[in-house]
């Protein structure tokens, strides 16, 4: 900060910049513009060297040296970010607003009220400058103060409880003994020539995507269980619920060209 | 230890109640026991650091937080009979899937069976997580294997399972016919003469359960 | 819970030394702060934490380990004055930018606060890095939308940032009454209340703060 300030006391005052000093010093300027937080910063730094209280510092003092700052940066072809323009443009508008005597039409903000807004803005930005300060010049934890260096766990234990009653599993079995009821008795003892729904599910999920084009469903039906009428046809009715099963979940397509004609069916496009 | 107070020392040492106070914070902010020798390095010249463990040991006698000595350090660690509080325990029902009570069921009736069977009954192959579930549950155990080709491994409930429901014994578990008797199960099946034959199950119970 | 039944004292609670250690043993055991709640959560039935807070608090008076709020919660922490012992545990403070430091400040001081708001104060944008350290540090959070045109999003501090600089809470940041005493919490100056909408910061900052 002590640095900058020096530089601004440089420029502001305004010294041939062809000295080998003041070249010295332009190049410092260079960096240091570039370390200002735009244009309330530098206000800021130019409102301390009136060295009186923010609240009455003289606004119009103020946008004098900071359109001098704007200028001797333009003469040191610094460029300048638009805001500290924007801002020069303002203070001359601010400046203009107090030295002329307020136009009765004009229902806007007087300079006066301007004035006070930009001296409150300054104070304010100095005082959460102080405040920042102050924060981090407190006791830090981890710096200054400490917590538990190896912490015990404090551990939750999750207790699943299961939320089954005898009932249900009565119950449960029950409907697998029921459904065994009703299973028809023939399958019940050939059930070795049997091909159940999984098992056709699972053939067709592994062969359908090596078969590129229509294929024929009959060409599923696994070897050895083509010579057998009965486990043929067991085959066969548990391929094709397994067929409608693939095609209700949006993998394969079935086609059939007409009734009782071979149904034949392909792997689904992947969508893109 | 004394040494240091025969010392002639530029800089009076702390009091014992401020070394004792140093001591506890930097039992309390370290992350490994510190042995006394450490502490005492620590400490500002002069200090002694096993005395200082002397008096905070006491003065933390009786305390939600005791000076421990472990290994060849010292920590502080929350005393033992409190450890309790450390612990929340949350109940979390959940609920079976279908799955897993339908092979539950069939194990609890048919113990011990062979996964196999199990899917035999089911009519649908049984995942291995089902039964991996149910044997973390501590519902279901592994039994002995099989002495039939393969030599299968046999699941079956465990003395958790029984507890939990209820029951002395797995044979409790009502059979069909009286499942039926009670208007448990709805369906009235048509009477396949030979199939309706509950008497299978309970033999193969009674033999199964009796070891 | 169901441990409570268990007690043999059913209905009566710890006395209050007891509850006490407790207390301290729970607070002991984490590193972070626990609220009465969470405390009074984990302690027996019919136990008072709020009470046996203040009875901890007490004891650890000028200890080497302190009783401290902190936001919400409660934590035990070294006494400050110790520190210098603690130079292995201390941390390397991250580097902050000044534009990150006097961020946070604004963030900590008019809280709940817009980015416009900020850059207003500040004079210059705040780029969007900034705010992401902060929040990525645990400091600062997002808070609620504002009611004003477009909405926007406000950031306040969060308990870690509290935590960090060991602060109750908000209303105990340094020269916080003073600033606000000054009028510098505003949005306008003091003597042009009326002009603009005095509402904005002003009124926020009393319903957080007066809590």
């Amino acid at each position: 900060m002590g640095d900058r300030d020096q530089n601004q006391f440089d420029l502001t005052r305004g010294e041939d910049p062809q000295t080998v000093a003041a070249r010295v010093a332009a190049e410092a300027l260079i960096v240091d513009v570039d370390g200002f937080e735009g244009p309330l910063d530098v206000l800021l730094t130019l409102s301390r060297t009136q060295k009186v209280d923010l609240r009455k510092i003289s606004i119009l003092d103020l946008a004098q040296q900071y359109l001098a700052f704007v200028e001797r940066a333009k003469a040191l072809r610094i460029e300048l970010a638009a805001d500290y323009l924007v801002m020069a443009a303002w203070l001359a508008f601010l400046k203009s607003r107090l030295l002329l005597p307020p136009d009765p039409l004009d229902d806007g903000p007087s300079g006066e009220e301007m004035a006070a807004h930009l001296a409150f803005q300054l104070e304010r930005l100095a005082a959460m400058r102080d405040a920042a300060a102050q924060l981090m010049a407190r006791d830090q934890l981890g710096r200054d103060f400490f917590a538990r260096g190896m912490p015990e766990t404090v551990s939750k234990i999750s207790i699943v409880k299961i939320d089954v009653t005898v009932m249900e599993l009565i119950q449960a079995y029950a409907r697998l003994r029921t459904r065994d009821e009703f299973r028809p008795f023939a399958m019940d003892r050939d059930r070795d020539r049997v091909f159940t729904m999984e098992q056709a599910l699972d053939r067709m999920r592994g062969l359908i995507g090596f078969s590129g084009d229509w294929s024929d469903l009959s060409s599923f039906v696994p070897p050895g269980w083509q010579e057998d009428g009965l486990a043929r046809r067991s085959a066969t009715a548990a391929l094709f619920a397994a067929a409608l099963e693939l095609a209700r979940e949006g993998k394969i397509e079935l086609r059939q060209t007409g009734l009782f004609e071979p149904l034949h069916l392909r792997q689904k496009d992947q969508p893109q | 230890m004394t040494q240091h107070l025969d010392d002639p020392v530029l800089f009076s040492a702390p009091p014992m109640a401020e070394q004792e106070r140093m001591i506890e914070a930097l039992l309390f902010a370290t992350s490994d026991p510190m042995t006394v020798k450490e502490l005492q390095d620590r400490l500002p010249h002069g200090c002694d650091a096993a005395q200082a463990l002397v008096h905070l040991k006491k003065r933390c006698e009786g305390r939600g937080v005791n000076l421990c000595r472990i290994g060849e350090g010292w920590a502080m660690r929350t005393a033992p009979d409190l450890g309790y509080l450390m612990q929340i325990e949350q109940e979390t029902p959940r609920k079976l899937s279908r799955a897993a009570i339908e092979t539950l069921a069939i194990i609890a009736y048919h113990h011990p069976v062979t996964r196999a069977q199990i899917e035999e009954i089911r009519g649908v192959s049984v995942s291995k997580g089902t039964l991996d579930l149910l044997i973390d549950m501590g519902w279901v155990r592994l039994g002995r294997r099989k002495m039939t080709p393969g030599r299968p491994v046999t699941f079956g409930v465990t003395d958790e399972f029984l507890a939990h429901f209820g029951l002395e014994n797995a044979r409790d578990l009502p059979g069909i016919k009286e499942l039926r008797a009670a208007g448990l199960l709805d369906s009235t099946p048509p009477s396949l003469d030979g199939l309706d034959d509950p008497d299978g199950l309970d033999d193969t119970q009674a033999q199964l359960f009796d070891d």
